[in-house]
């Protein structure tokens, strides 16, 4: 039996040595630098798709294929996450048990902020999502947390996401160590490949988006988050960054994290960041 | 819904009254069925549903068959983006339309939708159906009594990569 | 020569026991080095799914009695979960390779 | 409860444009849920639109409409601030109404 397993790994390990060997870039220093690595990855995107216009690539596949961009605009009219949305902001409207809304929770009552999600909060040295805050916030005002992959955390993404359409998102990396730590935590998590597919979230959504997995077309990595939540026609409900993360990791067989692990955080984190200067388009409509 | 004894004697007679005539046994000759009849049958037309082909289906809710026309603008994709929700519509150049339906040949059930179009009403639809693979879809148009259809091919694969 | 001689013996080993049908031994055996290497990829956070599903199918195999088939299916589970850790060490270095720089 | 009907009417001359979307499962019961029994089918049957005392528009539904149905269509005869009621019914007896202004 051992020798069975010495020849499994052997043929797993040569190829994966040499794919590694066989690709061009040469791994230089590793001093962590966000600005520069931003401005790579939004020129990769951009070489890569010169017709796309820039605040397009927000619009995921749907920048990607004219045909989808059509069947998009036509549901745009009268987008099925309408009803999230208006679920959405009945909630942030409703108080507490204890009198308080979400509003008090958030900067400017938690309108028109998305785009400064997530943040990195130096006194707890870790990455804040929204959804994070948001759980948060019903905990301060003794309220049960929701789950991070159903509607109710979806409406309310939805909704503040909803009052922050357009705006650019701002995403900032304080001069802090654990900070330049999570984003690279978060980049390193991004290109890491996982799963018995072997797939890393690079290997669909920056090696080839645009090219169909099946019936679907996939997104470019560059401002991938910033449409979310997202109603997709696939699971015919609303879905958080969270669900998506998640149903993510088993579609290449990797068994998931439990949702708003460190590791979800700083790749929300590392996507957001680089996306920096394209515009929300919250909530979204999703095949 | 007009009326005529076709092959099969169980369908039901819709009697409207004594200004119909129920013409017996002159088969599908076409014939000027008042619109406002078809508009006001608001019958839901559940034995049209239950058909599985769609010709059986187009016969039980129309009782005749349609020819091609391309007065009959079907808009659908080529590629659904998710069998779960295809966005199609149908409008017409043809007048006095009182009824529009969408057949989905390769779902289990082929009649999708069936609409009726009162005087007044612009003979256009826009909806969201499910197909359950790669399809022929057609549209019906009921327009002076007689049947115009389009169709066309809608591709239908599931997404994903694994799993 | 003694380093192939040892080879030969622990190939006859392992081949000897699926000579006779497995027996409940040889399932709790095959199934704690499954769980092992399973426990150890989890640990890395890089298990995957059917590495679960493979351990799972041996249990109902061995609880359904079939020992041969519960073997086989645990064997399969180490053999996945050892892939899994294999990907999560070697990918520590490799990610880097597709990194946009 | 808000309405499970979400209307827009908009008028343009003499043609209003309706489209509606309306929160209902849509059941085909040929689905499965996660412990593998059948859902039972939960679809909507009719859904009609009245308009200054008539139908201006009446459809047929089977289990092929989209979970969430959306609809949309025109028709004349009418103008801003005239109201439209719109209902549906489902095949188990489930029902909903509401009205809207042409804006």
């Amino acid at each position: 039996m051992k020798t069975r397993v010495h020849l499994l790994l052997g043929s797993l390990g040569a190829a994966l040595i040499a794919f590694a060997l066989a690709s061009p870039r040469v791994i230089a220093a590793d001093k962590v630098d966000p600005v520069a690595d931003a401005k790579a990855f939004q020129n990769f995107f951009f070489q890569k798709f010169p017709n796309v216009k820039h605040e397009d690539f927000v619009n995921g596949p749907y920048s990607m294929n004219e045909d989808m961009k059509r069947q998009w605009q036509e549901k745009e009219e009268f987008p099925p996450y309408e009803f999230a949305l208006d679920a959405g902001k009945e909630m942030f409207a409703t108080p507490f048990k204890n009198g308080k809304t979400y509003a008090d929770c958030f900067p400017n009552g938690g309108i028109g902020i998305r785009q400064n999600y997530p943040y990195f909060d130096t006194k707890e040295g870790k990455v804040i999502t929204l959804e994070l805050a948001l759980n948060r916030c019903r905990e301060a005002n003794g309220e049960a947390p929701y789950s991070y992959v159903k509607d109710e955390m979806a409406s309310l993404t939805a909704y503040m996401a909803y009052t922050s359409r357009g705006k650019l998102m701002d995403i900032k990396i304080p001069d802090d160590p654990r900070a330049l730590a999570a984003f690279e935590n978060g980049k390193r998590y991004f290109y890491t490949r996982r799963g018995q597919m072997n797939f890393s979230c690079a290997s669909c959504h920056v090696q080839s988006p645009g090219e169909r997995i099946r019936a679907e077309t996939l997104a470019p990595a560059l401002g991938i988050l910033n449409a979310m939540p997202i109603y997709r026609s696939e699971w015919s409900g609303m879905g958080t960054t969270s669900r998506r993360f998640v149903t993510c990791n088993s579609q290449t067989r990797a068994v998931p994290l439990e949702p708003q692990s460190d590791e979800y955080r700083d790749v929300e984190y590392f996507l957001s960041y680089v996306a920096n200067g394209l515009p929300i388009s919250g909530p979204g409509a999703r095949p | 819904m007009t009326t005529t004894t076709g092959p099969h004697p169980t369908r039901r007679l819709i009697l409207q009254g004594a200004a119909s005539v129920a013409l017996l046994g002159l088969g599908n000759l076409p014939f000027a069925a008042a619109p406002a009849r078809a508009a006001a049958n608001d019958k839901y037309p559940e034995e049209a549903f239950k058909q599985k082909r769609e010709a059986d289906a187009i016969k039980a809710l129309y009782g005749r068959t349609a020819e091609p026309s391309d007065k009959v603008k079907l808009d659908a994709p080529e590629i659904a983006e998710n069998g779960g929700v295809v966005p199609i519509s149908v409008t017409t150049t043809l007048d006095k339309v009182t009824s529009i339906s969408f057949f989905v040949a390769e779902n289990p059930f082929a009649l999708a939708a069936s609409y009726k179009i009162p005087d007044g009403t612009i003979p256009a639809v826009a909806n969201r159906l499910k197909m359950a693979r790669t399809t022929k879809l057609v549209a019906i148009v009921e327009a002076d009594g007689k049947l115009y259809s389009a169709s066309k091919e809608v591709k239908v694969t599931v997404g994903g990569c694994g799993g | 020569m003694k380093q192939s001689l040892s080879l030969a013996l622990l190939l006859a080993l392992s081949l000897a026991p699926s000579a006779r049908a497995a027996n409940e031994a040889d399932y709790k055996a095959a199934y704690a080095a499954a769980e092992a290497a399973s426990k150890e990829a989890a640990g890395m956070r890089n298990q995957w799914t059917v590495t679960v599903s493979a351990l799972a199918a041996a249990k109902k195999a061995a609880d359904g009695g079939d020992f041969d088939r519960a073997v086989a299916a645990a064997r399969e589970a180490e053999a996945l979960a050892k892939a899994s850790i294999f990907q999560a060490v070697s990918e520590k270095e490799t990610w880097k390779a597709m990194e946009i720089r | 409860m808000a309405s499970s009907i979400r209307v827009r009417a908009t008028s343009n001359g003499d043609i209003t444009e309706v489209q509606a979307l309306i929160q209902h499962p849509m059941d085909t019961g040929l689905v499965k849920d996660s412990k593998g029994e059948l859902i039972p089918a939960h679809f909507i049957q009719q859904l009609k639109f009245e308009c200054n005392g008539r139908d201006v528009f009446v459809a047929d539904w089977g289990t092929a409409v989209s979970k969430d149905p959306y609809v949309k269509f025109s028709f004349k005869g009418a103008k801003k601030g005239d109201e439209i009621k719109i209902s549906w019914t489902d095949n188990k007896g489930g029902s909903d109404t509401t009205t809207a202004k042409i804006a």
